[in-house]
């Protein structure tokens, strides 16, 4: 149902899906602020709002890709500014802990990104999405998960 | 201890003073100035150009071959210094131009190499405790003016030997050496330096500047690490003694000079009788000899 | 089934010029549950809004997307009209396709835009479908306001805050309130005395009966929210019992023992049982423990032997004070950046040269000279004086990169007292640009160089050095070109303006954000300059960066407006925005508990009819929680959710990728 | 005198192969005056310090590379050292020599290089000299 294949026909060859996990503070801020300085970027990321990295359950990332996401991004505020002062922290320990869950899903590490962009950060975050994009599109498609979808949403509860 | 030396070409002419009393001093501080078996000229001046890769070919080549020979390098003359401390940064830090300069000397070096001027090894190797404790021939009530130049201090990024606006080291042996070091602002001022080529005027006045600076607070000596400022204070001294009046002119000597002297050194050994302005009249009436 | 009505909002041309908001609004009348959309120029125009209450009554709609700008701009703004039609404010959701579509995706063909505007529309349909109903969240305020800092800025607010009704504390970690202003002479550019308009402030401050003054403290710790704070306050001892003090001064003039006055900037001695200035607030001396010989080794005590009152206790311990608050105001003031820095300007070597807050003590009539201008090295009145501004402002080598803002003026304001304090007297002014922007600042700079005869030279110096008692500075004059050497007999930096020693750590005992520079951040720039992303904490003054004194007494009242504002009401709304804990299903691993930052989360028990405790199970505080869901994510039996970000809703979101 | 500004002048291939040539960006220079103040020779130079990295912004190359200022530095960069931006204009003036001196053009005939100058001075002047005024 997702338009993303469409797409492809804007920029030519193949499109990647990108899902970024964001925190409300400081990168959709960020994002925001990128919006309002009109700066431009691949479209190809869809954000999902979350109060705090601190929030984002790794269960997230792998539905991503369980849904047809070819990279996944995740990013907060910086060490340091996160708006619930450790929120992001815990999201970096969690984060180490669960590179390995992620490798032995089957996931490639180089599909998913952690960055920190603050709220003043629009340039970074303009660069972060085309690199990330760009790197996607050369690993091209994420085979692995497809056809996972068809299985009942069960695991969503 | 044993340290790699690279003299330069000017220390083996006009400038022999420098280099002989250098060595005798570190043989009596129980080190030895091991000069390279193989060097050339390195150059005379750091490219401030960045595209000109082709002038840091030469100071390459001198550190390639000295660190086949150990992981130091001591020189004395402040431009070959910051010459070989900076064309060594280079090397170090800049992949690209490294390979390149590689490609020309067909060598493999690294900038692995620790470029470290006398100074540097007599603070930080002997220390200058232990300097103090060889003196023999203590420098009594002599006012000297510590004259640093430019090239032995700047950039204070790429040298860092002291502090680039309030240096010490220099005034610090001076004291060690029994002598009393007197602060003049124009300590780090240029003195005109390769301009002795086609702008004498130039040269006199900013030399003046620097002798007037000195003497003005008293100095009876003036010690430097440079042949070039050396050369250009002396030569000035006469055309500045007539323009500026109630200048004295002073003895200009090398560090190493009044070091090897304080060390108890044959005075016939230094090399005074290479410089213009005679230094000994100074000498006898401080009652050093 | 759920009856959603999806809005999508043109935003003039903001967002129609790349996204075709009809083919958005057609596209998701095809997701089931939307029972009705549409496309409007402005939605969050008032027409708009009409219109979207309209459609909520006629549609019978139970859920609102609307697409449109960024929620941080207008979520409240819809939230609020879907209330007012009767549908509960957490059933609106708001899609972003301006900031993060429209406006960063410039496809003029729209396609690009219109896809990504589907798509991101269709997943806050699905997540909304998840919404359920929620409340917000009310709390009780405590209405006593802390403000930390007792300089202009912090004694403004703490004014403004007593005279609209409320408690204030007022913590200063000097022995008196009047910080920085207290050590000026004149001020800009007006001429009047800092001290003729400041001590009466002081003085209104300690007699105020809602204003309680903690000199000589520091705030340890601070815990809590907002409405709520409690903070811990060190009151250092100060040797002398403040209550019974009458501050008849004998002590001071007993003691024996001299030590370099913080307050003089070393320009002169004061006695080791002090207060910094005479007309201190309070008039209580303290006791410079580490320079006090009784203290140290039972030595002399005269100041004891001849204290009436007999209130000295050399015994005396620092008392830690809880203290509960409803709001903070931070006014911790800035710092001079050390001079030592630049050794090419000599300071620090050569005596006579000092830097512009010493040239203001010499100015003062109550000064180390009773505002006579003499050089420190030999007392002599200086026929010449040099001012070098800039010194490290806008000097990203050796200092910092931005504009410290007050050096122009407050150095052409030194120029004019000294051509009236030394008749025939020159004084030079090295400076990069003349920023002289404030009411009838550019005129009062103009006067220095007209009527006072300032010679204003553009360019910098390079170097200070000293020749046969004079102090020699080598500079340029850009505009004609040449270099410049001046013998004068006193030089004066106009040094940057830092951030106190110590910002950061106060900043991180406070959860409230700093820059590189230690300057704390305000909430927003332009709309919200005193506020902090940290709910009912407020800034004033230069503890946000370099300002003049209007502008710190304006922030001072600003602070306290707001701080009056959150007072005015006993209790306040927060967002519902907290996490849940599932009691049947929360095993007591308690790693929420660890996971915590705000350790809203408490051990609770469940009892059966007899009282025994079956169980125990975790239970979040609605109060402290800040809803960050870090719990929600650490959670193992998955027993803990986030209301308005439930895993549920997340997924539902994700799902429709 | 009166001057036209160009876009074609401010940012001509002139004024870019300088930029390369010495690694500087004259956009950097706030023009605080801080290296004409220090320099020990822009007495000397027709066109001070500051005022070759001014007339370099404005794209006004034919004044600062007919100016003797490239040849009166002694290269001591006491204006590199003290300067507020990090600009060297040593190395500025270093881009302008090389630009005259590439196109063979020397500063300093060989043959009228003072004899006892060759005989007395010391090796390091005489290298350093050519290196800087002869191509």
């Amino acid at each position: 149902m997702s338009g993303h294949e469409e797409q492809s026909g804007t920029t030519g060859g193949y499109e990647p899906k990108i899902m970024a996990f964001v925190c409300n503070w400081c990168t959709y801020a960020g994002a925001d602020l990128a919006g309002t300085s009109r700066m431009e970027y691949r479209p190809n990321v869809r954000i999902i709002k979350l109060p705090c990295t601190g929030r984002i359950d790794p269960l997230f990332i792998i539905k991503a890709f369980e849904n047809g996401a070819d990279g996944v991004l995740v990013s907060g505020c910086h060490p340091g500014d996160c708006h619930y002062t450790t929120g992001n922290y815990h999201a970096r320990r969690r984060w180490i802990g669960f590179k390995h869950l992620m490798e032995f899903t089957g996931i490639d590490m180089r599909r998913l990104h952690f960055s920190w962009v603050s709220a003043s950060e629009a340039i970074k975050w303009v660069d972060l999405i085309n690199n990330v994009t760009d790197e996607i599109k050369k690993l091209g498609p994420f085979m692995e998960y497809r056809g996972l979808k068809d299985a009942p949403p069960q695991a969503a509860e | 201890m044993k340290i790699p030396y690279y003299p330069g070409c000017t220390l083996n002419t006009v400038a022999k003073g420098l280099d002989t009393s250098a060595r005798g001093a570190a043989e009596a501080l129980g080190f030895e100035m091991a000069e390279l078996s193989q060097w050339n000229c390195c150059g005379a001046t750091f490219p401030l150009s960045t595209d000109n890769v082709m002038g840091l070919a030469a100071p390459a080549k001198v550190l390639s071959g000295a660190r086949k020979e150990g992981d130091t390098l001591t020189t004395l003359c402040s431009v070959c210094y910051n010459v070989l401390k900076r064309t060594n940064k280079v090397i170090k830090d800049n992949r690209e131009k490294r390979a390149v300069l590689n490609g020309f000397i067909e060598e493999d070096y690294d900038g692995s190499l620790n470029i470290l001027h006398y100074l540097e090894v007599l603070r930080d190797k002997v220390g200058f405790a232990k300097v103090k404790e060889a003196v023999k021939r203590p420098l009594k009530g002599v006012k000297v003016g510590a004259y640093y130049g430019c090239m032995l201090l700047r950039p204070f990024e790429d040298i860092g030997i002291d502090n680039a606006e309030r240096p010490t080291i220099f005034e610090d042996l001076l004291k060690a050496l029994g002598a009393t070091p007197v602060e003049f602002p124009d300590k780090i001022e240029c003195c005109g330096a390769h301009l002795a080529m086609n702008n004498e005027a130039v040269v006199t006045k900013l030399s003046g500047n620097v002798m007037a600076s000195a003497t003005g607070v008293g100095a009876e000596l003036i010690v430097t690490t440079c042949p070039l400022c050396q050369y250009n204070l002396e030569k000035s001294a006469p055309k500045v003694s007539q323009e500026r009046p109630g200048f004295g002119a002073v003895p200009v000597v090398y560090f190493t000079q009044i070091l090897g002297l304080a060390l108890g050194q044959d005075v016939a050994s230094l090399g005074f009788d290479k410089s213009v302005i005679d230094i000994m009249p100074l000498l006898k009436n401080k009652e050093i000899i | 089934m759920p009856r959603i009505g999806v809005f999508v909002c043109q935003c003039g041309n903001n967002i129609a010029a790349t996204v075709d908001t009809k083919k958005v609004a057609e596209d998701m009348a095809k997701v089931p549950g939307v029972v009705y959309t549409c496309d409007y120029k402005f939605m969050c125009s008032s027409p708009g809004q009409e219109m979207l209450k309209q459609a909520i009554k006629e549609q019978r709609l139970d859920g609102i997307i609307v697409s449109a700008c960024s929620p941080h701009m207008h979520e409240k703004t819809f939230r609020k009209a879907s209330e007012a039609a009767g549908i509960n404010p957490y059933r609106c959701e708001v899609t972003n396709i301006r900031e993060q579509c429209s406006w960063v995706h410039h496809d003029q063909t729209k396609r690009v835009g219109t896809i990504k505007s589907n798509d991101l529309t269709r997943m806050t349909i699905e997540r909304l479908k998840k919404n359920s109903p929620l409340t917000r969240i009310k709390i009780p305020v405590k209405k006593k306001a802390l403000v930390i800092g007792g300089g202009i800025a912090g004694i403004q607010a703490a004014l403004d805050i007593a005279e609209g009704g409320r408690e204030v504390i007022l913590v200063e970690k000097e022995p008196s309130i009047g910080g920085n202003m207290a050590r000026l002479s004149e001020t800009f550019p007006t001429m009047d005395c800092s001290q003729c308009i400041l001590t009466p402030k002081m003085v209104e401050a300690e007699l105020h009966e809602n204003i309680k003054l903690y000199t000589y403290s520091e705030v340890e710790k601070v815990d809590g929210y907002i409405g709520n704070f409690t903070v811990q306050i060190r009151r250092k001892s100060k040797y002398v019992d403040e209550d019974r003090c009458t501050g008849c001064g004998e002590c001071i003039e007993k003691c024996p023992f001299k030590t370099d006055s913080q307050f003089e900037l070393g320009l002169t001695k004061r006695k080791v049982i002090y207060t910094p200035f005479p007309q201190s607030v309070p008039n209580v001396p303290v006791i410079d423990a580490p320079n006090c010989p009784k203290i140290q080794k039972d030595k002399c005590g005269a100041c004891a032997i001849v204290c009436g009152p007999k209130c000295i206790d050399f015994k005396m311990e620092d008392k830690i004070v809880t203290e509960e608050f409803g709001a903070i105001v931070v006014a911790t003031g800035y710092q001079l950046m050390p001079n030592e820095r630049f050794d090419e300007y000599g300071y620090g070597r050569i005596k006579d040269v000092i830097n512009g807050m010493q040239f203001e003590r010499l100015a003062s009539s109550s000064g180390p000279t009773g505002g006579e201008i003499r050089r420190p090295s030999d007392g002599k009145v200086p026929k010449s004086i040099v001012f070098i501004q800039c010194v490290g402002s806008r000097d990203e080598k050796k200092g910092v990169s931005y504009c410290s803002k007050v050096c122009c003026m407050y150095t052409a304001k030194h120029t004019m007292l000294y051509s009236h304090k030394v008749h025939g007297g020159q004084s030079y002014v090295f400076y990069m640009d003349i920023r002289s922007g404030g009411k009838r600042y550019e005129e009062f700079t103009r006067k220095a160089i007209e009527k006072d005869n300032a010679m204003y030279l553009r360019g910098r110096v390079s170097r200070v050095y000293e020749k046969d008692g004079k102090v020699m500075v080598q500079g340029a004059d850009t505009l004609s070109g040449t270099q410049v050497e001046i013998e004068a007999d006193m030089v004066v930096l106009a040094t940057a303006i830092v951030s106190r020693d110590g910002a950061d750590t106060l900043a991180q005992r406070l959860g409230i954000g700093y820059d590189k520079y230690k300057f704390y951040n305000e909430y927003h720039p332009k709309l919200k300059p005193v506020e902090t992303v940290t709910a009912g904490i407020y800034l004033a003054g230069t503890c946000m960066g370099p300002m003049d004194i209007p502008e710190s007494v304006a922030q001072g009242s600003a602070a306290a407006s707001k701080v009056l504002a959150l007072f005015s009401s006993d209790e306040m709304a927060r967002e519902p925005i907290t996490s849940v804990v599932n009691k049947v299903t929360c095993n007591a691993c308690w790693d929420c508990v660890t996971a915590c930052p705000y350790s809203a989360i408490e051990r609770d028990t469940i009892k059966n009819r007899q009282g025994e405790v079956v169980r125990w199970v975790a239970k979040v505080n609605d109060g402290v929680c800040q809803g960050c869901g870090v719990c929600v994510a650490a959670c193992r039996s998955k027993s803990i959710d986030l209301k308005g970000y439930t895993d549920e809703q997340v997924f539902a979101a994700i799902n429709a990728f | 005198m009166k001057i036209t500004l160009s876009r074609d002048n401010i940012e001509s291939a002139l004024i870019h192969q300088i930029e390369r040539i010495s690694g500087e960006d004259f956009k950097r220079c706030y023009q605080c005056g801080k290296c004409s103040a220090g320099c020990p020779v822009s007495y000397e130079m027709e066109v001070p310090p500051s005022q070759v990295m001014r007339l370099l912004q404005l794209g006004m190359t034919k004044e600062v590379t007919e100016a003797n200022s490239m040849w009166v530095c002694v290269g001591c960069l006491q204006c590199y050292s003290r300067c507020p931006q990090s600009v060297s204009v040593a190395a500025v003036l270093e881009g302008l020599r090389q630009l005259t001196l590439r196109k063979g053009e020397d500063h300093q005939q060989i043959k009228d290089v003072p004899i006892p100058f060759l005989k007395k001075a010391p090796q390091q002047a005489i290298v350093c000299g050519f290196r800087k005024f002869v191509s």
